[in-house]
Order: structure tokens, then C-alpha cells, then sequence
């Protein structure tokens, strides 16, 4: 089991990163899945949605060069690189909604068994609205989940989420700092070990069933 | 030609306490800045503000937030401006958050006329909370209604004289789309150009939408 | 009565010409109704749209100076005016259904006493298809019918129409060679006569029911 | 980057008898009449069309008509071509005749991945045949249904090479909606140019939509 916050973050974006496919367009949530952008196999043509309205996000602007029309869907500078598009919410949306994104990256507060995903509020305490992860997580082709496997020591992945739900039965893999999980008709499937992991530590950090793959691998990252 | 250039402080004369206000911009970005200040400086109260987000504290409609112009806001996020969860938690002011795509169709609905669209999106959720389910072809829908504003206030990069509009990169989002849902479309113009200087078909809000050009 | 078939065509534009305001955006369909556009009120701003995509048509462009870009809704060369904007088809429709379309002027086949159109297919016969016609109809703040009052001494006004409706009680104004007739909740007020034209003679050449208003005029053509 | 680039014959492999084809234009206006001749020259049949009219006997998808390519029309009009009443008249040719604006929303509301849309049009006439209708604040609203593509044959004035498309004038029309709702989508480039030669902002329908480019 991997103790290091920072080797954790690595491994999660980075085994997330190879589920990118030439020509795909993809949406990467705030937070850790940003960091999928600096893992891009080589060789390989991704476009990057940016939600407020735009496809072909590039990189941060160095300090002082940032554009003030053009920002990230956290508001922050960004840039947009050659052969990219701009446009109004309704299009960004239809995009997303209308099985136009080839893949989402989304971070996660729990996730269940039946594909259930819980991201975007705790009664009582954090209220910041759901933006547009709920018309990713519906719209997407394929959702993926970047996440600690257990948030201090407490299960994220669960058999039944207990929060309010982002969306119903929509994921489709999980990749932690311990697993690859996929969601299938069956349940949960652990399909890869994160390096120096054992299935009975995922198993232990797991409240979810999991089944595990015949063919379990460890992760190439 | 009618001429519908007015100053920013004859703009927002048209904004009355408990108005609708939809509100171009994602996280300010695109947002008619000197309005939304104007709005503050007159001190106009109890809107109800329709907006993807309230930004943060000092920029846009986050400003409206600090100064307590608005009673409820119909917004996609307000996770960056910890001011607003605090006015929410307190009970001080009211949150309707809808889905981000949703919230584009339900402007867009009420600009185009449609009765409501059916998605997708919230199924499972709280957001089904008394809302019309309808089945199509096997799939569960919500019914969303349309989201219509009293005023709508826009940023546009360039704006002719007339009132059509070409909104530079990020800056669009949401801004055309609330061009048609308001009985009145005040544009704040970054830049104010001729007639004809913008080409017919790069305009993106036909000026027939706007009725005020503010400089 | 007037018998000149052009003088007729001439008095139906002119009167709906009356009914412009500034600054309104304003469709004609094909046929008659196109020649509004010819009788403009001076000092009046109007904007014309197609409803293939665009505000701001212009004049038919002379031989030669044809642009293959710019056509109106009948497919024939086109012009735009100075400040005009291009769109596409949904724009084009959220213009017209949203209710920000000022006027309508369209012929009819048959119009009745409770505002309901008939003017897009005779079956069996006549199938063009509605084109814009049933959201036109449905959607702009003012509908006006510009017809001649009769086809070959047949009725057009009617108590009730026989043929497939285009739209149910959206007619707000009837101009005709003979008449200028309001669609009132009340029913069908008969408020101007054409020139050399008897209330006798509109009301025989009607047959719905006509309120003759009190202050009854003269079309000023 | 992936080259979508193919000639009008290459690009034509891809359209099988019996698909339904959605195809951009406005009596032909803003039509691909390359891919429509090819088309015609391949000698593809029983296709279903999704267009805004049947245009005039040589012109856009009126060559179809007079080619007898579709078995069914869904479109807003077609009196501007009189073999295509012809051929309805005689039970050659089904016609499916959706008012304009519906037309508009069906197809876009397959594209954006909505249930349906409601619309007043229509209400009282022969078009609320079959369909569920639905009261919203009083109003009486038809529920229209997605309508989607298996390919859809779109003309573009300028493409550049990954596929950004930029619409002149009234070339634009149904164009841009229908690239959304097809799962294969193919332009005709008028001009064709290097990726940045169109401006990210200009873009009318961005590159993810398009499959092919046809030269």
C-alpha cells in the first residue's frame, strides 16, 4: 500500500491517463483529474473540453501572459491550443448531455456498487452546488472516477451511497491509489493492483463486494 | 434607427427591487462588471438572480452577493464564493441549484418559446424533487420548465450600434442564451463599433434581442 | 367594389404596410405579402426577417449581382441590409416561436370568425407542406392575412374552415382588397372599407358574421 | 491528428441503402451537391431523408427525388418541387411533413441528448396526430420527439483540416444542428484550409462533430 500523498496522486492520474484514446474528447474535473492533462500518451490527439465553453483547453498561461476571455470551468487563466472551438452553454452542453464527450474524470465523495456516484454535496455542511457533474456523469460515454481509495481511513466505496446521489448507475470505473475497479452488470471488479498492493488490503479498504478479475494485473504506472 | 445607447447609470434605472435578473458569465468571466457595480452603487435589492454561479466575492454577480442585492439565486454553483454559503446556511438568502446543462435549457426554452424539455440529467437525484417524469422509447426524463428573467444583463466584447453582439473566446457561455429569455437585454459593450463593422455573419446576438446598449 | 387585379394587390400592400412600426422585426411570407416591403412607411426602421436564417433582408439583388450565399425562404436571390446577422435554423425558430417576431403577413387559403388559418394544404390536391407557416403563426406577437377577399367569387372568411388548419385562433388581422377585418374575442369587426367598397358588399362576399364597428373608415390608400 | 480528409466518391462508401441521411440545406442553399450527386451516381436507395424541403428538380436533395434515392421524406416542405408531390400523390414516396421550427428542435433535441421538447406549433392542426400532449401553466404544449441520423451530409464554406466548420451567410441553416444528431457526419468543404486559419471564436460547428471532410 502506497503511503505517499504525492506518489498516490501520480499513480491515480496516471493509470487514469491511459484510458485515453487517439481522437478522444475529454472533460477533466477540477481537482486531481486537471492533472490527467500532464500524462497524455505520446502519439496521441486529445481534446479537451473545458465546460464554460470551449474544446481544445491547453496549459495554464505563464504569469503575465493570461487572456481575460479565456478561462477554465474553475474561472481560472487558461489558454486554448490550435484547431479549437468556442461557444455558448447551450452547445458546451449538448456536448455533454448528448453523448458527444468520450470520457469524463471526475473525483468523488463515495461511489457504490451499482455504479451510483455522490460528488457534489453533505447535508448540513458543504452546499456548492452540482455545476455541470450532473450532466457529465449522465451524458458522458464513459465516467471515470479519480479518487483516493478511502478518505482518512473511512470507506468511499460503498455498497449503497449515503449522500445525496450526482447520478444513478452511471459509472463505469474507478482507479484509486490502490485499484482499478470497472462497474459492470455483476458488481464491482477489481481488475489491476496498484504497485506494492495487496488484494487483501483493497479488500479491507473496501466496504463495496468486489469480484475479484482472472485476470488481476498490477498496474503499468 | 432608434437609438439604444444609453450610460450605464440610465441602464440599470430600468432595474426594480424584486426583479428577475439573469446575469451573463461563468465565474465573472463574461459578466457586465460596471452593471452589476451600478446595480450595487443604487442600491437595488430583493432580485432574484438567474446566473450559472456567483462567482467569487469581489468579481460579478459576487459582488451582489457581499452587498445582499439578492433574496434567491438560480444558479449551477456557489462553491467559490464561501460568502454565499454562509447567506444559505444562515437562511438569509434562497438557492434553487439546477444542473448546469439544465439551467442552459431552461433559459433557452423560454427564449425559444418550448413549453419545457426533457433530460436526463438529475434522474435518481434530488433534483427530480416534484418534477413530471416522462417516459420516451423506455428512457426516464425529468420535464424542466422554462426560466424567464425581467431584465437580462450582458457583456459583449463587441457591439455594434444597432445591438448585435460577437462575444470574444470564454466569454460567450451563457450571455446569447439570456439574450432571448428577458423582457429586457441590457448589453454592457467592452468595445462600441459602427454598423457594419461587425460582419453579418459573425454576429452572435441579433440586435432585434437587445434593447439597451450600455457604455 | 375594385375589379383591377393589381390595383386589388395594391391596396391589401399598402394597408398592411400601415400596420408596421419602428423598430419592428417583421416576416413575409411568399407571394403578396413580400411586397409590403415596397411600401415602407418613411422614417419608419423595420427589420425584415427569412426565416431560413437571417434578419435584415434586403432588396432582390439586380442580374448579375446575385450572391449564391444569400437566398430568402423561397430559395430566390437575396440581399441583407446594413446590420443584419446570420443564423442557423434553431435561432431562426426561437425568433419566431419565442415571440420575438413583431408581425407575420401571410396569405390563407381560409380564415374563420374564431381567428383559426387555414393556408397550407387543400387534400388530395395541394400538399407543399408548412413549412414556416404553423410556427410563424403560432408564434409572432401580430398575425396579419393579406388575401384577396374572394377566390373566384368563392368565400374565403368563413364561420368555421373546412380545410386542415394551419394554426387555431392566432389571426389578429385581416386585410383584403375589400376590408380591413379585427379578430376580437367578440368575433370579427369589420373596421375599415377599400375605397369604392359598400358594407353591403363585404358583407356579402363574407360568410362569417361580421360586427360592423361604430367607427367604421375608409382605408387611407 | 487523425485524417479525416477523403474524396466526395471515398466519402460516400460510408452511406448504405436503407440509412436514414440527414442533409443540410435550404432549397439547396448551403447543400453538399457534390455528396448529393455522388450519391446519386453510386446509385444508393430506400434512403430516408431528414431535410428542411425537397428543394427544385436539379437542385440539392431535389436530384433525389427525381433520381428516386429516398423512399421517405421528413421535411418541412416540399412544394417547390413538383416531382416530389408527384411521386407522394402516387405511393411512390412516403412524406413526413414537420413544421419548420419543430423540425429545427426534433433534430437538435437529438443532438443534445434531450427526451423531446414541447411546442405550442402545431397544437389545433393535423401535426398533434399520434402525439402526447401536455398542459404547462394552463397552456397546451405537443411533445415532439428526438430525430436522429445514421449520417448526415453537411456543406461547409470553410473547413479546416480537423474539421472546424465555418458557415457563410445562409449557407448556415439546419447545418449546424444536424452535424450534432448523426452518428456519422460528413462535409463538403468549400475551402478547405489549415488548422488556426479559422478563429477558434468563428467556429460554427467544432471539429468533434465531424467525421469526415470531403474534397
Amino acid at each position: 500500500m502506497i503511503q505517499d500523498k504525492d506518489k498516490k496522486r501520480e499513480i491515480i492520474v496516471k493509470r487514469v491517463a491511459q484510458e485515453l484514446k487517439d481522437g478522444d474528447l475529454v472533460n477533466l474535473g477540477i481537482g486531481m483529474p486537471t492533472l490527467v492533462a500532464n500524462y497524455i500518451p505520446e502519439g496521441i490527439d486529445i481534446m479537451l473540453q473545458s465546460e464554460n465553453g470551449f474544446i481544445g483547453l491547453g496549459p495554464t498561461p505563464k504569469p503575465g501572459e493570461e487572456d481575460k476571455d479565456c478561462v477554465n470551468a474553475g474561472g481560472q487563466p487558461a489558454s486554448h491550443v490550435l484547431g479549437s472551438a468556442y461557444f455558448d452553454s447551450a452547445m458546451s452542453f449538448t456536448i455533454i448531455r448528448g453523448g458527444h464527450l468520450d470520457m469524463t474524470v471526475l473525483g468523488a465523495l463515495q461511489v457504490d456498487q451499482h455504479g451510483n456516484l455522490a460528488n457534489w454535496m453533505i447535508p448540513g455542511k458543504l452546499v456548492p452546488g452540482m455545476g455541470g457533474a450532473m450532466d457529465l456523469v449522465a451524458g458522458a460515454k464513459k465516467v471515470v472516477i479519480a479518487m483516493e481509495h478511502t478518505a482518512k481511513g473511512e470507506h468511499k466505496i460503498l455498497k449503497k451511497c449515503t449522500l445525496p446521489l450526482t447520478a444513478e448507475g452511471e459509472v463505469d470505473l474507478i482507479v484509486t491509489d490502490m485499484a482499478v475497479i470497472e462497474v459492470t452488470p455483476k458488481g464491482l471488479v477489481l481488475t489491476e493492483l496498484a504497485p506494492e498492493t495487496t488484494v487483501e488490503e483493497v479488500i479491507a479498504a473496501t466496504e463495496a463486494e468486489l469480484i475479484v478479475s482472472e485476470n488481476l494485473k498490477v498496474m503499468n504506472v | 434607427m432608434k437609438n439604444k445607447i444609453k450610460t450605464i447609470e440610465e441602464a440599470v434605472e430600468y432595474i426594480k427591487d424584486g426583479m428577475v435578473v439573469a446575469v451573463g458569465g461563468f465565474m465573472g468571466t463574461g459578466s457586465p462588471e460596471r452593471l452589476i457595480d451600478a446595480v450595487v452603487a443604487k442600491g437595488i435589492k430583493d432580485l432574484t438572480l438567474i446566473c450559472n454561479d456567483t462567482a467569487s466575492p469581489g468579481k460579478g454577480v459576487g459582488k451582489w452577493i457581499t452587498n445582499r442585492v439578492i433574496k434567491k439565486a438560480i444558479v449551477s454553483h456557489v462553491g467559490t464564493n464561501p460568502e454565499t454559503g454562509k447567506q444559505i446556511n444562515a437562511g438569509e438568502l434562497e438557492a434553487d441549484l439546477v444542473p448546469q446543462g439544465t439551467l442552459a435549457e431552461r433559459v433557452r426554452a423560454a427564449g425559444a418559446g418550448l413549453g419545457g424539455i426533457l433530460t436526463h440529467t438529475g434522474i435518481g437525484t434530488v433534483v427530480e424533487e416534484g418534477k413530471q417524469k416522462i417516459t420516451v422509447d423506455g428512457k426516464e426524463y425529468l420535464l424542466e420548465l422554462p426560466l424567464k428573467a425581467d431584465v437580462a444583463l450582458l457583456f459583449g466584447s463587441i457591439v455594434d450600434k444597432k445591438g448585435n453582439v460577437y462575444y470574444k473566446k470564454a466569454t460567450r457561455n451563457f450571455n446569447p442564451i439570456m439574450a432571448t429569455a428577458a423582457d429586457l437585454v441590457i448589453v454592457e459593450a467592452e468595445k462600441l463599433v459602427e454598423v457594419g463593422e461587425l460582419d453579418a455573419t459573425d454576429v452572435m446576438t441579433p440586435s432585434i434581442f437587445v434593447d439597451i446598449i450600455a457604455q
